[in-house]
């Protein structure tokens, strides 16, 4: 039988996968993508609490969710055009003008 | 079957809503005066927000303790409404700062102006909620505008800053979400007070600590983030650089006192609850974040990246107050920030007047400290009040900063932590070494150049501003009594 | 039974599709196992009996957010593979690795508790659209309107930084007396 | 006149407000003009001071923070009394006597905010008021240092700042818990000094509380071993600055520990008389070898000028009348002596610009009149009788012998070796033949030098030969402190070593 | 009776004053006359009060105001004349006087003449003080107050440049100066501790409190204060190990040297013993270690004298030799005669260094006797004065150091003390060798000077004259000594010889004078015919050890004065730079470096910033993990 744990643990795991592509991607469009992952990856926890507490308000979390990460891929890459267009580039390395 | 649901206007108790209704209301008249007329001055719109701000501010004075309003959705306890006024007037100072002599790129555009007030709107719903819903939601708009307004600035660092901050707080946004879950499944809501209940009632149930702690430590590296405490702070001097000034002012208190409350709800519910680990963590996080960004702000050549050092520094010197969780010390954050915008905003304003488009003395720096050499011999007002504003950072009596110092370490020495109001002492002195070296160069050095360009951008809504600060920094000993009575009142009265 | 089963491929397919994502080094690759994972993961939400909540991810993730991905893909030019300077993969496995153990310890707690109450419980019967939609209107109005505002600010944010006028810089500040100046520097 | 104090405090920094409006030419007789009046206003302080009340006169109480319980509170008695007419007269003299042209009038202005936040200082009677004045007076001085000094100037005004900020920023602390610990047994929040008098702490308390009053006032005093600072603000700052510094910015620390230390933690106090008496011999011995090795003369009394200072220290740990009162005593008489010989030291350097004594030799014989107020303070430095320096010095091992005979006589060694390295500058500086030609020519003191010195010689003989109208206030106020403290002391050790005159006027009511 | 003692304790002021008043200006006689003219009145004042006392038997006792008062510590200023500080104050004010006679005509031609008669009046004024206090805190302002004018007047040429110690051992005056009054700082550290202990324990510093109160004190707190204030008494009367500053004072004018360092100031120390009479007789091992301190510094001052060739370095020995024997004196408890040896030597002892002084002005202030000679036909007076002062010295009858010294060494033997006695002896026949070498070098025989083109005159008339009471009284005072004892007994313990000794005393006597003539004659046989130079006496051992005086200076050198020098250097270059200074700006620097470093942190590439976030989340979250598992 599944249980919440199961999904937790799904939950658990996909968002250290996520937490991994961020430390790893040096490309900010894909750096992006990891963050992605990181909410989907709550999305199911909240998904799952939700079900097993036969409680609405995960779902609603969840859904809020959804709609920030849309906003924050509109502004990003709002922010990677300009960052694109000064650049040519959107390596991270790339982006260290301010240090020290 | 669904039953209908009725709802009375009076329950909705819709006057909760009007601070921040006003603010989005405002945002969206200045889009759509742009809309049927694009040639409209910035001055226009610095008045429209200020105008839009002081009704705000108005509508949030008027607000009743303790209410909750729209499904306990919003909350207006005291901390909102003390943390709101702060948030609100900290916006009001910074408005005029559009009104410079020459011409910068953010402020032709009036979204500017809408984002702005935009972002305000997300400050206060966030603040004004116990909703984790609400919460997040409140603080991705006004993070999402404040990117932006960075970015906005159109210079290479901007978008630097722009993209780290952003990017930084992506992740941050995961670990909230991440935290909430776990809140949600330990409590079965997302609703503080709720929550505050359900884990009491659950404390004591064998193997649960580790969820307990886990939830912490993910809202916590959230809210470090925003509070810029060690090792979460790393974003914050490069942000700062690369922010225009008065945005860097802004930013060093608008959303850490938003941050701050929200932290107060939520670790002071774990410290409450008898979560001594959270308590502990936040202490050492603080003592490690004043100090780390001390040294680090000793060896730096600009003043405007010490100044984001000083605000690292300071606000690792708050956050231990919230760890103490008493009435004095959630006052003592509020207090302190109260005192800390004038003059931290004061300062920034002091560099946005110096600003130039041209870096005429540094290759990467727009404020070296070079810059400001023998200012006293070239502006010698400037110089005086400049160095007053540094003087009141490094918590030299009677200026305004003291004063916040000296409650934050009472606040630490009355719960006890008397090694902690050392710390804080020690730390307050490793920083005035480089408060002090703006004032040495001041004062004590040859000018480099024929510098009038100090005061270049120099308007009279600048000075206005500049001038306002400095009375506020300087006459802090007369209206300390009454602000720290209100404060106390207002966090007293919701329970804190 | 067949949630069971389920469930497992769903997992095991999220996960692969993820683990592509974070390690491909292909831009194209990367993306659409995303999405494709995002459709799985609308999969979990079906199965936990969230059809709304699966239908809004497919169509706001796999709908919205991808489109926007991909067309910033073309604009970037960047559907080549691309060489990235990774970090160390000690330190990232490291790192990946305590951290799923930790929070997979945290779960593995006796997070759940039959006697806690649900606030905003689901109905027997009810369509989970007209739940979620009754709960959203009237407790999470305030939310869902700030939500919108975010959208307006989200939106506003992207039309003036992808717009003409950041191309070049409107700050001017280099009037008469500036230009003397920095010729007197130069000097 | 009641608000005399008040006056006190805000004439000079009202004065150097306005001051900015000056014209250049004339802010230097403006500055006189200014620093005369609030001398004469400080001398009418002391005609209309109650000698016969022991306690604090011309009290005034106005709540500021009541929250915090911080109040405007001041008051004087016969400790702080002297010190107040020594710090307006010193800033009078200096004025006088200063010959710096260079940025005239921020000189000015800076010297009469540092003014203001001396005098605040001896008056306050709230510890917030009392640290407020204290941090302050760091302000003018780091600029005086800083923007008059010599080639290290920078360094030496930075050290010093900071120095002095980080150990009072921990007495800070201990002020914070002293009010702490008083709304825990009173409920009421207050800093006012006489309130925290009637507080009886334990003894673990009062230990730590020591402690921390002990690093803030400790540097500034300067003990050893936090004394390095002192050298080099001394060796850099312009001449005012040095004589302001010595004269009254160092006796901050020792007033501190007779304000606050003493009769606020009586029992800690009389247990740290040991260790304190060690650091304060070392402190006397130590530097005066120092003092010896130098091979500038504003070093030597720099370094003489700490080790005055130990004997201070030793004489208001010796927890008796004759002690205490020689402290303070002494603490004027080191103020108008080390402030002299500053004076004369700055004397030689604007005429010669440099103050190593391998430069001079024989001065005594192009410079006779320079030379025999040089003789005078030297005399007064090393204790001579019928000196000021004789009767605070004695006073103080006189009183110190009471508790312990060895550590006096180790102490008294400063009568030997200060003689060592003064005539030794003496004698390098002023005796034998004038070898370095450019010292032929040198002109004996103008007029505007010798009026600023003679006032200062007068002083010198006078209170050497009559002592009695400022030793008897202050012998009054002290002991009645020390009946005080005898009586709040909780330890049997400690109402052992308080010794009671006999004749102890009482306290006077506080209002 | 108060106007009396004012007068004489203020006109000295008075004096000062007034010189100090065209101490700047060139030289004025009429300087010197009016300060001359003001002793004058001082010396008829004491003498007036010497009367007084005499006639009354009382003394008189005034208080003039309160000086410190601070706890219970009360000190006035306040005066007693009585029987031992009247004859102080008129033996002091007779010699002082003469010496500023004498010295306008010795200071003639000095550009500073206006100056040395202020300095030389203010000794006098701190003189008064010292002898005529009332109480040991007033002693003590006089005490330094003469220490600083002996400061002023040894360095009075403070233009004359240092030399090395071979070529003149006092290095130069301002050295000497200082060296003296460094000397008798430490010295007067014990005598401040003496008062401490009096006080702590009596509760006051006037005598007739303290010495009402002594017989209430416990035998060690007495021996103390005795042991401490005789420590002060060493330094003035410069005893042995505090000595060698007497000799380098040689190098002030010589009225200086007769007034200072001869008849005056150096025997404030026994003055002092004299004074606390009733604390010294409480303290027998304290005295009798004070008798032979003196012995032995009599002996061993006798010796030194014995080859030196400067000729006021042999009068300051003797000078020394015989402060040794006032120690003996009072040490035995026979303070009456302390004091009148005291007197009578002030007399023949300022006599001497005046006639010396004549003999310096006659020889172009040159001091080596060897270059002197037959000085006799050209000064003689000068010869008759210094020859009678020497007959006094060397204790022939009818002499007054016959009488005073006789005295002393009878004493010796009478209180058993039979070492002493013996030591006494040989050093009284010592003294007549030396005194009796000196004058014969300089007056008779050859007449060496001739070889270095000086041309000796006598000095002038007026200065003779003024000369004239010392001679008189040195050769008359021994008669009085019956009288003084009657007087001054009044006050002090009055001190007999037993039968036994009284029986023995003629004998005892002749002892003495014997060795007396013996040494006399010696001198005679060596030096009357002139200089004979005998190489091998002066290179053995002994000659070079006494002519160097033991060594003792060379030895002070190199084991205080180079390593205090050196310790101070180091205390300063490595303890106080390198370490505290050092630690102080380490602690900065740490903080510096450590800010340098924790900068790196901050490289600005994003990713490092995110893999910052990531490892301190990371590990808050183990640290969460781990401590819940101990919750």
């Amino acid at each position: 039988m599944i249980g919440l744990t199961h999904y937790l643990v799904i939950s658990a795991l996909i968002f250290s996968i996520g937490l991994m592509g961020v430390l790893r991607r040096r490309n900010l469009l894909m750096l992006f993508f990891a963050t992605e992952v990181m909410l989907n990856a709550v999305n199911i926890a909240f998904a799952a609490i939700s079900h097993y507490y036969n409680d609405l308000t995960g779902q609603m979390f969840a859904f809020f969710i959804i709609a920030i990460a849309a906003s924050e891929v509109a502004v990003g890459l709002g922010i990677l055009i300009v960052l694109y267009k000064k650049h040519g580039s959107l390596d991270l390395d790339d982006l260290a003008n301010m240090k020290g | 079957m669904l039953q209908p649901i009725n709802v009375s206007l009076e329950s909705l108790n819709l006057i909760t809503l009007a601070p921040m209704l006003i603010a989005v209301a405002g945002g969206l008249i200045i889009l759509i005066l742009d809309l049927i007329n694009g040639k409209l001055h910035k001055s226009l719109y610095v008045m429209l927000t200020i105008l839009v701000l002081v009704v705000d501010f108005g509508a949030t004075l008027g607000l009743n303790v303790n209410e909750r309003g729209f499904f306990d959705v919003m909350l207006i306890d005291g901390v909102s409404i003390v943390s709101q006024l702060l948030i609100i007037v900290a916006s009001i100072i910074f408005t005029p700062l559009a009104l410079t002599s020459k011409r910068f790129h953010e402020y032709s555009y009036p979204e500017f102006f809408a984002l702005f007030l935009f972002m305000v709107a997300g400050f206060q719903f966030m603040v004004a909620s116990d909703n984790l819903i609400l919460i997040f939601v409140g603080l991705e708009t006004a993070s999402l505008a404040l990117y932006t307004l960075i970015a906005l600035h159109n210079r290479s660092n901007s978008y630097e800053a722009a993209v780290k901050y952003f990017t930084m707080g992506a992740l941050a946004a995961g670990f909230f979400a991440m935290g909430s879950a776990v809140i949600y499944g330990l409590t079965g809501s997302i609703e503080l007070y709720r929550v505050a209940d359900v884990l009491a009632a659950r404390m004591n149930e064998t193997g649960l600590m580790i969820a307990v702690f886990g939830s912490a430590v993910l809202l916590l590296v959230a809210f470090a983030f925003k509070l810029s405490l060690f090792p979460f702070h790393t974003w914050a001097p490069d942000v700062y650089e690369g922010a225009s000034a008065p945005l860097a002012g802004y930013m060093s208190v608008v959303p850490k006192v938003a941050a701050f409350v929200v932290s107060i709800r939520i670790f002071g519910m774990y410290i409450d609850l008898g979560v001594e680990w959270v308590r502990i963590v936040i202490i050492v996080l603080a003592v490690l974040t004043m100090t780390l960004a001390n040294v680090m702000a000793l060896v730096q050549e600009d003043v405007k990246r010490m100044l984001a050092y000083s605000s690292i520094s300071h606000a690792g010197f708050i956050i231990a107050a919230l760890a103490l969780d008493t009435t004095e010390g959630t006052t003592a954050i509020f207090f302190y920030y109260a005192l800390f915008m004038f003059t931290n905003l004061g300062a920034f304003t002091m560099l946005w007047i110096s600003r130039h488009k041209v870096r005429r003395f540094d290759a990467r720096y727009d404020h070296p400290y070079e810059k400001f050499a023998g200012m006293i011999s070239i502006r010698p007002v400037g110089a005086v009040i400049m160095a007053i504003f540094m003087l009141s950072l490094a918590g030299v009596p009677p200026f305004s900063v003291f004063w916040g110092k000296i409650y934050v370490m009472q606040a630490a020495v009355n719960s006890g932590y008397v090694w902690l109001a050392v710390v804080m002492g020690l730390n307050s002195a490793i920083a005035a070494y480089y408060y002090l070296k703006l004032v040495v160069y001041m004062f004590l050095k040859e000018p480099v150049k024929d510098v009038d360009t100090v005061q270049y951008n120099s308007s009279k809504p600048l000075m206005a501003v500049v001038g306002f600060a400095t009375l506020a920094t300087v006459a802090a000993i007369f209206y300390v009594q009454p602000l720290v009575s209100y404060i106390y009142y207002m966090i007293s009265a919701s329970g804190y | 039974m067949y949630e069971t089963i389920a469930f497992y491929l769903f997992s095991a397919l999220t996960i692969g599709l993820f683990l592509i994502t974070v390690f491909s080094k292909n831009v194209l690759y990367a993306m659409t196992s995303l999405a494709a994972g995002m459709v799985l993961i609308s999969g979990f939400f079906f199965i936990l009996g969230a059809d709304f909540l699966g239908v809004v991810q497919l169509i706001v993730y796999v709908g919205a957010i991808m489109a926007l991905y991909s067309f910033a893909m073309m604009f970037f030019d960047s559907t080549k593979s691309i060489k990235e300077k990774n970090t160390n993969p000690a330190l990232i496995f490291v790192l990946g690795g305590l951290s799923a153990l930790s929070l997979v310890l945290m779960f593995a707690a006796p997070i759940y508790n039959e006697s806690i109450q649900a606030l905003y419980p689901m109905h027997e019967g009810v369509g989970n659209a007209q739940d979620v939609g009754i709960v959203l209107f009237t407790k999470y109005l305030i939310p869902f309107e700030v939500a919108a505002v975010m959208l307006l600010v989200a939106m506003i944010s992207g039309i003036i930084l992808a717009g003409k006028k950041m191309d070049q810089s409107l700050t001017k500040d280099t009037c008469v007396d500036d230009e003397i100046l920095i010729k007197k520097d130069v000097k | 006149m009641e608000n005399i104090l008040s006056i006190l405090v805000f004439f000079p920094a009202i004065a150097g407000l306005l001051g900015f409006v000056v014209d250049k030419e004339s802010a230097r007789a403006y500055g006189i003009t200014v620093a005369a009046i609030e001398f004469l206003l400080s001398v009418w302080l002391w005609f209309s001071f109650d000698t016969a009340n022991a306690g604090m006169q011309f009290v005034e109480l106005i709540p500021i923070i009541p929250d915090f319980g911080i109040s405007y509170y001041l008051g004087v008695d016969g400790i702080s009394l002297f010190i107040i007419l020594m710090a307006t007269l010193m800033t009078l003299i200096g004025m006088m006597s200063m010959s710096i042209t260079e940025n005239i009038k921020n000189m000015i202005i800076t010297l009469l905010f540092l003014e203001m936040t001396m005098v605040g200082v001896f008056v306050s009677l709230d510890a917030i008021i009392f640290y407020l004045f204290w941090e302050l007076s760091l302000v003018p001085m780091l600029y005086i240092i800083g923007a008059w000094g010599g080639p290290l100037r920078v360094y030496a005004a930075v050290k010093f700042f900071l120095y002095t900020f980080t150990g009072s920023l921990i007495m800070l602390v201990g002020m914070l818990f002293v009010a702490y610990v008083y709304h825990n047994l009173t409920g009421v929040w207050s800093f006012a000094i006489t309130d925290w008098y009637a507080l009886v702490l334990p003894v673990n308390y009062q230990l730590w509380l020591f402690a921390a009053f002990f690093v803030g006032f400790a540097i500034k005093v300067p003990m050893f071993p936090f004394h390095t600072w002192l050298p080099y603000a001394h060796g850099q700052a312009p001449t005012i600055g040095s004589v302001i510094l010595a004269a009254v910015l160092l006796k901050m620390g020792t007033y501190g520990f007779v304000r606050f230390s003493l009769p606020m933690f009586p029992d800690a106090s009389v247990m740290a008389i040991m260790p304190i008496a060690a650091l304060s011999i070392v402190m006397i011995i130590y530097t005066a070898m120092v003092a010896y090795a130098q091979k500038d003369m504003k070093q030597v009394i720099a370094y003489s000028s700490v080790s005055h200072m130990g004997i201070i220290m030793l004489g208001i740990f010796a927890m008796n009348a004759e002690g205490i009162s020689g402290s303070v005593f002494q603490m004027l008489s080191h103020g108008i002596v080390s402030g002299a010989l500053f004076m004369l030291v700055g004397v030689i350097y604007d005429r010669r610009h440099t103050k190593l004594m391998s430069e001079f030799g024989g001065l005594a014989s192009v410079m006779p009149k320079y030379a025999v107020i040089f003789g005078i303070m030297l005399m007064a430095s090393v204790g001579l009788p019928l000196t000021i320096g004789f009767v605070g010095e004695f006073l103080v091992l006189l009183g110190f012998y009471h508790v312990s005979p060895v550590l006096t006589a180790l102490a008294g060694t400063s009568i030997i070796i200060g003689a060592i390295y003064m005539l030794t500058l003496f004698k390098k500086s002023f005796f034998g033949p004038v070898t370095n030609e450019a010292n032929k020519t040198l002109k004996d003191l103008s007029s505007k030098e010798t009026w600023s010195l003679v006032p200062l010689v007068l002083i010198v003989v006078w209170l050497g030969v009559y002592p009695k109208p400022v030793l008897a206030p202050i012998d009054n106020s002290v002991k009645a402190m020390l009946a005080f403290m005898d009586a709040k002391a909780i330890t049997q050790e400690a109402k052992d070593m308080i010794k009671v005159s006999k004749t102890t006027l009482n306290r006077g009511e506080v209002k | 009776m108060e106007t009396l003692v004012y007068i004489a304790l203020f006109a000295p002021f008075a004096s000062s004053l007034f010189a100090a008043l065209f101490g700047m200006s060139p030289k004025q006689t009429f300087v010197g006359i009016v300060a001359s003219l003001l002793l004058f009145a001082s010396f008829c004042a004491s003498a007036m009060l010497a009367f007084h006392v005499w006639t009354t038997g009382a003394g008189i006792h005034v208080t003039m105001m309160d000086w410190i008062s601070a706890g219970d510590l009360h000190i006035p200023f306040g005066f007693v004349v009585d029987q031992v500080s009247v004859t102080m104050m008129t033996v002091v004010t007779l010699v002082s006087t003469v010496v500023h006679v004498y010295s306008i005509g010795y200071m003639d031609h000095d550009k500073s003449f206006n100056r040395f008669f202020s300095y030389l009046s203010a000794f006098v004024f701190s003189m008064m003080i010292l002898v005529m206090s009332d109480n040991f805190a007033g002693l003590f302002i006089g005490w330094e107050g003469v220490g600083v004018c002996s400061w002023l007047l040894i360095g009075f040429w403070y233009h004359k440049e240092d030399v090395s110690r071979e070529e003149n051992p006092s290095i130069s005056p301002s050295w000497a100066a200082n060296e003296a009054f460094i000397m008798n700082r430490i010295a007067d550290l014990g005598m401040l501790i003496g008062l401490f202990i009096l006080y702590w324990n009596v509760g006051s510093l006037q005598y007739d409190v303290v010495f009402a109160a002594l017989p209430d004190l416990s035998g060690s707190v007495l021996n103390a204060a005795a042991i401490a204030l005789f420590i002060g008494a060493m330094g003035k009367s410069a005893q042995f190990p505090l000595h060698t500053w007497l000799t380098d004072a040689m190098e002030g004018p010589t009225p200086v040297s007769a007034l200072i360092h001869a008849a005056t100031m150096v025997t404030a120390g026994v003055f002092l013993v004299i004074r606390a009479n009733p604390l010294f007789s409480m303290t027998p091992e304290v005295s009798y270690f004070i008798a032979a301190l003196g012995t032995f510094v009599a002996f061993f001052a006798a010796s030194m004298a014995l080859v030196n060739r400067d000729l006021k370095r042999i009068i300051a020995f003797s000078t020394l030799s015989q402060l040794g024997y006032m120690f003996a004196a009072a040490g035995l408890g026979a303070y009456w005669i302390a004091l009148f040896h005291l007197a009578a030597h002030a007399f023949f002892k300022a006599l001497l260094f005046l006639g010396a002084g004549n003999v310096m002005h006659a020889m172009h202030d040159e001091l080596d006797i060897f270059k002197m000679g037959g000085l006799k036909k050209a000064m003689k007076w000068t010869y008759i004065y210094m020859g009678v002062a020497s007959l006094a010295l060397a204790g022939i009858p009818p002499f007054a150091g016959f009488f005073s010294k006789d005295a002393i060494i009878e004493t010796a033997f009478n209180e058993g003390t039979l070492f002493l006695w013996v030591i006494l002896v040989v050093t009284a026949g010592m003294t007549a060798f030396y005194s009796f070498r000196q004058v014969f070098l300089t007056f008779e025989g050859d007449e060496r000077y001739k070889a270095f083109g000086i041309h000796p005159h006598e000095m002038y008339k007026y200065v003779l004259i003024a000369m004239s009471p010392l001679a008189i009284l040195a050769v008359i005072a021994g008669f009085a000594q019956g009288t003084f004892e009657h007087f001054v007994t009044k006050l002090l313990p009055d001190y007999h010889m037993s039968e036994h000794t009284h029986h023995l005393s003629m004998m005892l006597g002749l002892i003495v004078l014997a060795f007396a003539v013996g040494g006399i004659v010696l001198a005679y046989r060596k030096y009357y015919k002139g200089l004979k130079r005998d190489k091998k006496l002066e290179n053995s051992f002994t000659y070079k050890l006494l002519a160097n005086q033991y060594y003792i200076p060379n030895l002070y050198e190199a084991i205080i004065t180079k390593p205090y020098a050196m310790l101070s250097e180091m205390m300063w270059k490595d303890v106080d730079m390198k370490i505290v200074d050092a630690t102080v700006d380490g602690i900065a620097k740490f903080l510096y470096k450590s800010g340098d470093a924790s900068r790196k942190m901050q490289t600005g590439n994003l990713s490092n910033y995110l893999n910052w976030m990531a490892v301190g989340s990371v590990f808050l979250l183990v640290i969460a993990v781990i401590s819940a598992m101990f919750v």
